[in-house]
């Protein structure tokens, strides 16, 4: 298992290694320029060359990148304009709250997602599969962001029920630990705080589960089909086993491998789907500084955010291929 | 939620940011989010008066010039301290005019924007800097006056002694904190402990916490604040990035104000219950024109066609906040240097189709560059006004291409170094109450935004910024406008008061045209 | 009393949108303690329909199962689904045709037997791992101690039929129904496994329905024959007399179309003429009618009932007479 | 000897063994559920729509009417009056006639977003899978790294790179199909190149390029087109997210849903309206694509062909 | 055979053959160059006295497929071989019919595929008709595969299902530019289409409205429209059902006859090998371990393998099934890509001796009169010097 996932994590480093490259090339055909970003409204011609100078813009592209990739490799992205703090800083700020909520929301979406797509396959072809397929479809149709102005608006706007946006209460004064609000409540005794929190992350992680949720529902029922018809199947029942054994032992845990694939796909589809919701409930997590960063051209944080998060997708993958494993002996040998 | 409420919500006010602050010391900021919470805490030697641009005693108690404008004394007041106790005297301020000037590193220059802009220059001696500095020395001539000597008058004097950037800092706290030791890493700026820790002014309010997960900054009361203390306890910044979040946040009462909400908002946030203030207006929304690319833009004729073709009245209406005018002139109403004496244009379809004619350019087909990814307060939605002027110019026959860029990814280049386009949408807000700020600015010299070259224009304004006496000046500076609008380099469209909001129960907060707000005379409670 | 007796079974297939498909029409056939009964036919004759519905393992919806099965004097057909899976891996074992299909892939051979005795003999982990083990060593399976933990993908696909038919085996069935058990396999494999069914099924009493489309594995392994053609048997009869006399014109024109091992080379084939496709209808007459080369009039026109002939039973109008039957096997 | 998103790869390549059913059949079964008939018939409905919108459109879609002018302030959009079914929009235009032009626009997005994806998804695909090799693993390796980016940060990297325009939009929604298709037609050409068939082809002597493109193409065609059909869904919303985010097509005179939800959302508090009935088309329309997808993709499914 | 001699067959090979393309390519009339040929090969072949007497169509001279197992994180390396195929010599005759058998997995289809180069070979070299096929490139290799073809196992996935039968036999005419005109075209198409059994209307089909049997015979017709000289029969009947496996053995036979085609058929089915072969190749783990005729090798097998295999097939009368003394090979077929030292067979031989066996990799020889055998021990035991043994199964573990 060891051998397996060091050699999945070097299968990963030329990926990274090119993709570094083409981020930075990418960044440097942005037109305008980290100058023109630095130096806001005052940017003048004049001004934006000589910020050139200083920040080194004007050296030859090669030398820029391997300047790059030295300071990237030490777990330097550089700072950012906006704040102008360190992008590692910012992301170790912000990568708690979005991990809070992707993983709230993934949560949710397997939670809810696994029995509604088994209970669909078990009644095939009935009407509470048909409405359980036509309630996903509705939900990979509706854009995640307008799904987040919905809830906001069903549940802060007319029912003042859940707030609308933020992490927590501003004058909740809560100890930060993790960075995780849930969590830090929790383990700082402020169960005031765990309390609000949870209120604060309903509405951003349901958003957020949508399209997940929906996927793994077709998934699994898809998959649970296809289980169910396959020969082991039949001889479990041959062997008069119970129906639970065969359904939980036999039925489910093939059903999930490909489920627990699609859960590592999904991760790219929430880091897409953060960005929306956060932006929608100002939740302050790395996709707000994405956003940020690129409406405002901050480039060092660009970079930053751009490696990470395809680095996070790596692992994340990484540890669908041990789960993968572990379900599915098959797999371990190669 | 319980403790929120004992936490004493009456002397806590919390105030929705657009943006996180860039760091706290004045001199290296030039953005209006990060100015917000240095003005609590900041002071200046001169400062404007409470919902006006207009010049009150600051730190200094009286401030006067020699009669060549070179020199000027500042008498300080007595009995102020700086949030670490040292005193705040004649010398402190020498060591802030100092510190500015020699600013050791080409990185920390780069970032002392406004200082760079009325200062021109630093210290020779002291990396590769360039430009002629306006500073020549500082000298304490005893503990509370301060004299200042510079190698040039400077129309921009006094008011300029009011900018945020030239705030007063603790010269302890900056010794101690190594405050200009800014240094570049990679493609930024890495700021030094005083500006990211440890802000020390003399202001109403101390800081004391910059929580960056959960993105607040928490300000407490100066209890030794030399005037007046701060009725609040405890002022926080919460950084809200979203629009629509810092107006739901606002009605649902999670914050108790926010800076610039959507014109579109007003309705729904008065319904709530919350106060719309809308500031006085000091800004201006032009449509510029750049004669080197198209050669009918050369003949004022057309240029003036264009002005008439235009609807102002309309699009303040129909696009602009409320309390927003159509405008004639570039010069604010309130700012000396405007007059009533200018050309005026107003909206006249078949004038403007006339001109048109006789300048020969009825098939004219302009390039429009309109910003995009920015919201300013005099264009709160560039696209939608720059639709509306489009539509304006369709109508007597001019054929205008949109070409939309992006506001930090090419717009200004485009528009200030390459001059790519033929008309694009632009405005200034002013810094402080001087026309220069805004004429100067833009036609006081050839520039690849106008792309003209017309002396008289800019002697004229070159007069009036060496002008020393107000009234001469003011004089210089209504006969340059009157000049611009005859000439047309570009078209004067609106001005839109920015607008300020906060809760229903909160009560002191003036309005400033130059979003100069500030806190200490705010209280919260029920009225 | 018969171990197992089916009367009549019939299974009709209904689907939405398509026509009801009688797989299965009237079956009937009976196993002794001990005996061995041959099922042949080729694809889609119903042999796997017929083992499936003697087992209950037929899906619920969209198949309807008529006629009775009694096994040791009780009525499978209309057990409840709890009572039938009591049954089910206790008295009556299934192997199934591909080994490796019909191993759940994650999980250890060894759960896979041990889940079985744990249901029916009541024994614990640890007791069901041993018996396990010993029952692994009783197919022939090397190194049972270790194989017990690897997982099928680990197997050859000898050893994996090995496996499953020790999982049939393994609490003393009183009847086991192999489906095709050696198809996927080579023939010298396929003669491992033949060998180690029937010496199992001698050791332990067991009856045995040996299904297959493979006249040769019959031929060497069933006391009794049933032919099946078009969802019907068509001839029964005693392996000897089935092979040396066989007078259904289907099992004659099979026997005479296999190439043979033993046979003189240089005989062309004589096969039969046109493919299962070309099947009617049983209501409308013989089934086999189109492709038969004794067809008549009759057999177009009436179903063939199955009839008690020199003892054997037979479903033909036209059976092919004695003397003609195939006689090489005097080699 | 995979990298990285290997199981994104191989779902796609999961995908692509649909590709040797035959269409025909397909399509029957396809059309036999009612799932796919309500898709068909969204998918239709809006075709159509998009075909006559500019003439049924009661009003210029274009134009500022003086009238809706005449009440508009950015806190007070004027809703319908006569002749104005649903008002004015923001810019004093009639919001009615460009709710149904939007469909045209909307449908031109997605289409050509889809196209441009397929096409060049279909010629890194077809070379990867018909030559195999260095040029496969070359171009394969390219595909892992843009589906290691997620496919949203894929678009907006590449909306911000371009000048804003529609066609930024729509190469940056192409952009994230591309990875897709590329997989999915080298997969069922792989498939294909290994099968009897093409081997059959091969021992005739029939030249490479004929088998190429008689047999390799048209037996991988199947999968592409049912991912096309999906894709036309997820582009349609993706669209709406880049303008969301403001990253779209900027031109304020267009009328293209994902535009007006985008450009709309600032003006919740003022006219909902104008977010809702855009927001309400798309998932109307990105639902009919999907229903339609899902019940191709189903029926192609070799499991489901009993 | 030396190098120099393979040399020298080589070059005036590659003369000839492109000689016969042209004749072959013109020539619409009939199929019967074989004779003129044939006389050719016969001067070439100088190998092994009695079968060079003959006329020989192919020579396959230690034909070798190994196929790389490849690893790697970046680059990916070939950390071994799988022997599909290792070393393999045979002749096949102008006009007979050769069978191929063998388990599965032990390189029967390779083989094939390796004759026709539809895989690279990785060693050795196939003469086909006086041309070394092995050494043929681009255009002149696919031109000469107009004179070889291949049938296939399954008759369904081996046909386009987008093509109409049509379609699918003019392609291969067209291939080689023998659809000289629409009439004749037609005609031919009718007449191979009558030639397998099929009637004209089939040729607006398409594959699927045609039941297994009528598949393969359109498979057959597909390799039949180029006039082909050999003919490769990859299972041509494994997938049919019983009754229909014998319409188109038959076929196969009657189209032989009249055609004078020269197969190599490949099964795993003894019987069917036996019933259609003229001599009877027989491999194991990528060689060939006897070599005899189709009779000879029936009755009297010589290797210990072919023994097991041939008393392991069931046969449809009881009488020969009650009596028949069976070898029950224990354990399974290792791994080709590891496969055994010395004979391949050694680890499941019941007559394994303890010299030689493990060690010394059995030759395949003469035995007498075409009969070839690789066991050292051939003749011990077929005088009964040698007893049969209980062997020790060998654990194999399939490679997933
Ligand atoms: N679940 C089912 N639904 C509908 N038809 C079925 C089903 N199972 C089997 N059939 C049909 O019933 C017929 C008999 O099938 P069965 O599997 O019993 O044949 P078989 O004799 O076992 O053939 P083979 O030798 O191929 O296993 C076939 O035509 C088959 O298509
Ligand atoms: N393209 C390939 N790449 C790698 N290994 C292969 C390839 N083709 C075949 N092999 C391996 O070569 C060996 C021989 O395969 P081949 O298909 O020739 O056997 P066969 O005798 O035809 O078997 P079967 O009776 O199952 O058709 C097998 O172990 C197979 O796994
Ligand atoms: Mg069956
Ligand atoms: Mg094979």
């Amino acid at each position: 298992m060891l051998r397996f996932t060091v050699r999945r994590l070097l299968q990963a480093v030329p990926t990274l290694f090119v993709l570094s490259i083409l981020v930075f090339a990418w960044l440097r055909m942005l037109p305008g320029g980290p100058a023109t970003a630095l130096l806001g409204d005052k940017a003048t011609p004049e001004r934006v060359a000589a910020m050139n100078a200083v920040l080194g813009l004007d050296d030859p592209i090669v030398v820029q990148y391997f300047r790059f990739l030295g300071r990237t490799l030490t777990g330097d992205f550089g700072n950012s304009l906006i704040t102008g703090d360190p992008v590692m800083e910012e992301v170790s700020w912000a990568f708690p709250a979005t991990l809070e909520l992707s993983v709230a929301a993934m949560f949710l979406a397997v939670l809810f997602g696994i029995p509604m797509g088994y209970i669909a396959a078990r009644f095939r072809g009935r009407f509470l599969d048909n409405a359980t397929v036509i309630t996903t479809l509705v939900g990979v149709a509706v854009p995640v962001f307008f799904l987040g102005f919905l809830l906001k608006y069903i549940f802060t706007q007319e029912m003042s029920l859940l707030p609308p946006s933020g992490r927590h209460d501003v004058l909740i004064d809560a100890t930060r630990v993790t960075g995780i609000a849930t969590l830090d409540g929790l383990l700082t005794g402020e169960f005031d705080a765990t309390w609000d929190a949870m209120l604060h992350l309903i509405l951003p992680s349901v958003a957020l589960a949508s399209i997940p949720f929906a996927v793994i529902v077709r998934i699994t029922r898809a998959s649970v089909l296809d289980v169910q018809g396959e020969d082991f199947v039949r001889t479990a029942d041959s062997k008069g086993l119970t129906t639970q054994i065969v359904r939980k032992r036999h039925v489910l845990r093939n059903a999930l491998l490909p489920v627990s694939t699609t859960i590592g796909l999904q991760t790219g589809l929430l880091m897409s789907g953060a960005v929306l919701t956060e932006k929608v409930f100002a939740w302050g997590g790395l996709g707000t500084l994405l956003e940020q960063a690129i409406q405002q051209r901050d480039y060092p944080r660009l970079q930053g955010l751009i490696l990470l998060f395809a680095v996070v997708f790596v692992l994340v993958n990484l540890l669908v291929d041990i789960s993968y494993a572990i379900i599915d002996p098959r797999v371990r040998v190669r | 939620s319980e403790r929120g409420e004992d936490a004493g919500a009456a002397n806590t006010l919390v105030f929705g940011a657009a943006g996180a602050p860039k760091n706290f010391d004045p001199v290296f900021n030039d953005d209006g989010e990060s100015f917000r919470p240095i003005r609590q805490m900041y002071e200046t030697l001169v400062a404007y008066k409470p919902g006006t641009a207009e010049l009150q005693p600051g730190l200094a108690t009286e401030w006067t010039p020699s009669d060549d404008g070179k020199t000027w004394t500042f008498e300080l007041r007595e009995g102020v301290k700086f949030h670490d106790g040292t005193d705040f005297n004649a010398e402190a301020v020498c060591f802030n005019f100092d510190r500015w000037y020699n600013m050791p590193s080409a990185a920390a220059q780069s970032q002392m924007i406004y200082y760079g802009d009325v200062f021109e220059g630093f210290a020779k001696n002291k990396g590769d800097a360039s430009g002629d500095p306006v500073y020549k020395s500082c000298e304490a001539k005893d503990e509370h006056t301060a004299v200042l000597n510079l190698n040039e008058a400077k129309g921009a004097f006094p008011d300029a002694f009011g900018l945020t950037s030239l705030s007063m800092s603790s010269p302890k706290a900056l010794k101690e904190h190594n405050a200009d030791e800014v240094t570049q890493s990679g493609e930024s700026f890495s700021y030094p402990a005083y500006a990211n820790e440890h802000p020390t002014g003399t202001g109403p309010f101390k800081f004391e916490s910059y929580d960056k997960s959960a993105n607040t900054i928490t300000l407490t009361r100066n209890e030794d604040y030399w005037g007046d203390k701060a009725k609040l306890e405890k002022l926080v910044f919460r950084v809200i990035p979203d629009e629509n979040a810092r107006k739901q946040d606002m009605i649902s009462g999670q914050i108790d104000g926010y800076d610039l909400p959507n014109p579109a908002d007003y309705q729904a946030l008065r319904d709530s219950g919350a106060q719309v203030m809308v500031r006085p207006t000091f800004n201006i929304l032009y449509l510029g024109i750049n004669q080197k690319n198209t050669p009918e833009l050369k003949d004022e004729r057309v240029r003036k066609a264009i002005e008439y073709a235009i609807n102002k009245e309309q699009l303040a209406k129909n696009q602009l906040p409320e309390g927003a005018s159509a405008r004639y002139q570039f010069v604010p109403e309130e700012t000396d240097g405007y007059t009533d004496e200018v050309e005026k244009h107003e909206y006249d379809v078949d004038k403007a189709k006339q001109l048109l004619k006789e300048a020969g350019a009825e098939d004219l087909t302009l390039e429009f560059y309109v910003p995009t990814e920015v919201s300013r307060p005099y264009m709160p939605d560039p696209v939608d006004i720059a639709g509306a002027v489009s539509d304006n110019l369709d109508a007597v026959g001019i054929d205008v291409k949109m070409r939309q860029r992006p506001w930090n990814g090419g717009f200004k280049d485009d528009i200030q170094k390459h001059g790519k386009h033929d008309i694009h949408l632009l405005g200034w807000t002013g810094d402080y109450g001087d026309a220069g700020n805004f004429v100067g600015t833009f036609f006081g010299r050839e520039k690849a935004e106008f792309g003209f070259n017309e002396p008289k224009i800019f002697k004229a304004l070159a007069d009036a910024d060496a002008k020393v006496d107000d009234e001469e000046q003011k004089k210089a500076y209504e006969d340059a406008a009157v000049k611009i609008s005859e000439y047309v380099p570009a078209v004067p469209l609106t001005s839109s008061p920015p607008a300020i909001v906060v809760g229903g129960d909160v009560q002191g907060l003036v309005p400033s045209p130059l979003t100069d707000e500030r806190f200490v005379s705010v209280s919260k409670g029920q009225s | 009393m018969a171990l197992l007796d089916v009367r009549d079974l019939s299974v009709v297939f209904k689907r939405k949108g398509t026509r009801p498909f009688t797989a299965v029409d009237g079956v009937s056939f009976s196993v002794e303690p001990g005996q061995t009964v041959g099922l042949v036919g080729e694809s889609g004759s119903g042999k796997s329909v017929t083992s499936l519905a003697i087992m209950g393992l037929l899906p619920k919806r969209g198949a309807e199962i008529g006629g009775s099965v009694t096994f040791s004097d009780t009525e499978l057909l209309t057990l409840s689904d709890k009572q039938l899976r009591d049954r089910r891996g206790r008295d009556l074992g299934m192997v199934f045709q591909d080994p490796l299909s019909s191993l759940n892939p994650v999980i250890t051979i060894g759960l896979q037997i041990t889940e079985v005795l744990e249901r029916h003999r009541g024994m614990t982990r640890k007791e069901a791992r041993v018996e396990a083990a010993e029952l692994l060593d009783r197919v022939g399976l090397p190194d049972p101690q270790r194989r017990i933990d690897e997982y099928p993908h680990q197997l050859s696909g000898g050893m994996r039929q090995r496996v499953l038919i020790a999982i049939a085996l393994a609490c003393r069935p009183k009847l086991l129904i192999a489906d095709e058990p050696t198809t996927a396999l080579d023939v010298t494999i396929q003669a491992q496994i033949l060998s180690l069914l029937s010496e199992l099924v001698s050791e332990t009493d067991t009856a045995l329905i040996m299904i297959t489309h493979d006249l040769g594995v019959v031929a060497g392994l069933c006391d009794d024959v049933n032919v099946m053609y078009g969802g019907r048997i068509v001839e029964r009869a005693q392996r000897h007399d089935l092979f040396e006399r066989s007078r259904h014109p289907y099992t004659h024109g099979l026997l005479q179309s296999i190439p043979r091992l033993n046979a003189p080379r240089g005989e062309p084939l004589t096969p039969i003429r046109g493919s299962v496709s070309d099947n009617i209808e049983w209501e409308q007459g013989c089934a086999f009618a189109p492709r038969c080369p004794n067809a008549t009039d009759v057999c177009w026109s009436e179903p063939p009932e199955l009839k008690a002939d020199d003892g054997r039973m037979l479903r033909c109008h036209n059976p092919v007479a004695i003397g003609d039957a195939v006689t090489e096997g005097a080699l | 000897m995979s990298i990285l998103s290997t199981r994104k790869a191989e779902k796609i390549d999961s995908l692509a063994e649909g590709g040797t059913s035959l269409a025909m059949d397909a399509l029957r079964r396809t059309f036999r559920s009612p799932v796919a008939i309500l898709g068909l018939v969204i998918v239709g409905l809006f075709v159509i729509l998009a075909i006559i919108s500019p003439f049924i459109a009661p009003k210029d879609p274009y134009r500022p009417y003086p009238e809706l002018k005449a009440e508009l302030t950015p806190s007070n959009i004027p809703g319908p009056m006569p002749g104005f079914l649903l008002g004015s929009d923001q810019n004093g235009y009639d919001f009615f006639s460009r709710l149904l032009v939007g469909a045209q626009q909307t449908l031109f997005v997605g289409v050509f977003a889809t196209l441009i994806g397929v096409a060049v998804g279909m010629i890194i695909g077809g070379l990867a899978g018909a030559f195999g090799g260095w040029v496969d693993s070359v171009l394969m390796r390219l595909t892992d790294i843009m589906l290691s980016i997620p496919s949203l940060l894929l678009a907006i990297s590449i909306a911000a790179l371009l000048p804003g325009s529609q066609w930024t939009v729509i190469i940056a929604v192409a952009m994230i199909g591309v990875p897709v298709f590329a997989r999915l037609l080298r997969g069922a050409m792989i498939a294909q190149r290994s099968s009897d068939h093409v081997l059959a082809a091969t021992a005739l002597g029939v030249k490479r390029k004929t088998i190429v493109f008689r047999h390799m193409l048209p037996n991988s065609i199947g999968p592409v087109i049912v991912q096309a059909t999906l894709t036309l869904a997820t582009a349609i919303i993706d669209a709406a997210a880049l303008s969301f985010l403001g990253l779209g097509d900027s031109d304020w005179r267009r009328a293209e849903w994902g535009l007006m939800l985008g450009n709309a959302q600032e003006l919740l508090s003022v006219k909902p309206s104008l977010a809702f009935f855009p927001a309400i088309a798309i998932i109307i329309v990105a639902l009919g694509f999907t229903l339609l997808g899902e019940s191709m993709r189903e029926s192609l499914d070799p499991k489901n062909r009993r | 055979m030396t190098d120099e001699t393979a040399t020298t067959t080589d070059v005036t090979g590659t003369g000839s053959a492109a000689t016969d393309m042209d004749v072959a390519g013109a020539d619409v009339t009939g199929t019967d160059v074989a004779g003129a040929a044939g006389t050719g090969g016969g001067r070439s072949a100088d190998g092994d006295g009695a079968a060079g007497a003959d006329d020989v169509l192919v020579t396959v001279e230690g034909l070798e497929v190994h196929f790389p197992i490849k690893r790697g994180i970046v680059l990916e390396r070939t950390v071994g071989y799988v022997y599909a195929v290792d070393g393999i010599d045979l002749t096949i005759r102008r006009g007979e019919t050769y069978g191929l058998v063998g388990e599965s997995g032990c390189g029967k289809t390779t083989m094939g595929r390796g004759l026709l180069r539809l895989v690279e070979p990785t060693g050795g070299r196939v003469v086909f008709d006086d041309t070394d096929v092995s050494t043929l490139k681009g255009e002149t290799l696919r031109k000469s595969r107009r004179r070889m073809q291949m049938i296939f196992q399954d008759p369904l996935s081996s046909l386009d299902p987008r093509q109409s039968v049509e379609s699918i036999l003019v392609e291969g005419m067209r291939a080689h530019g023998l659809d000289s005109g629409k009439e004749s075209t037609r005609a031919r198409l009718v007449e191979l289409l009558d030639s397998v059994g099929l009637p004209e209307s089939a040729l607006h089909k398409y594959p699927h409205e045609f039941s297994g049997g009528q598949r393969q015979r359109i498979g057959i017709a597909r390799a039949l429209a180029v006039e082909p000289d050999l003919i490769v029969a990859d299972e041509p009947v494994s997938a049919l059902d019983v009754s229909v496996q014998a319409q188109v053995l038959n076929l196969l036979e009657e189209l032989q006859q009249r055609l004078g085609l020269t197969y190599l058929v490949i099964a795993h089915d003894l019987a069917v090998v036996r019933h259609i072969s003229d001599r009877i190749g027989v491999m194991y783990l990528g060689s060939l371990v006897e070599e005899a005729s189709s009779d000879e090798m029936y009755a009297e097998p010589m290797h210990p393998y072919t023994k097991a295999l041939l008393s392991a097939v069931p046969v449809p009368d009881p009488t020969v099934e009650d009596e028949r003394e069976q070898i029950l090979l224990t354990g399974d077929l290792p791994s080709p890509a590891n496969p055994p030292t010395g004979c391949r067979f050694h680890t499941r031989c019941p007559w394994k001796q303890d010299t030689l066996c493990d060690t010394d990799r059995p030759e395949l020889r003469e035995v007498g009169d075409g009969h070839r055998v690789a066991c050292h021990y051939a003749e011990d035991i077929a005088a009964g010097r040698i007893t049969r043994h209980e062997v020790e199964p060998e654990l194999v573990h399939p490679d997933t």
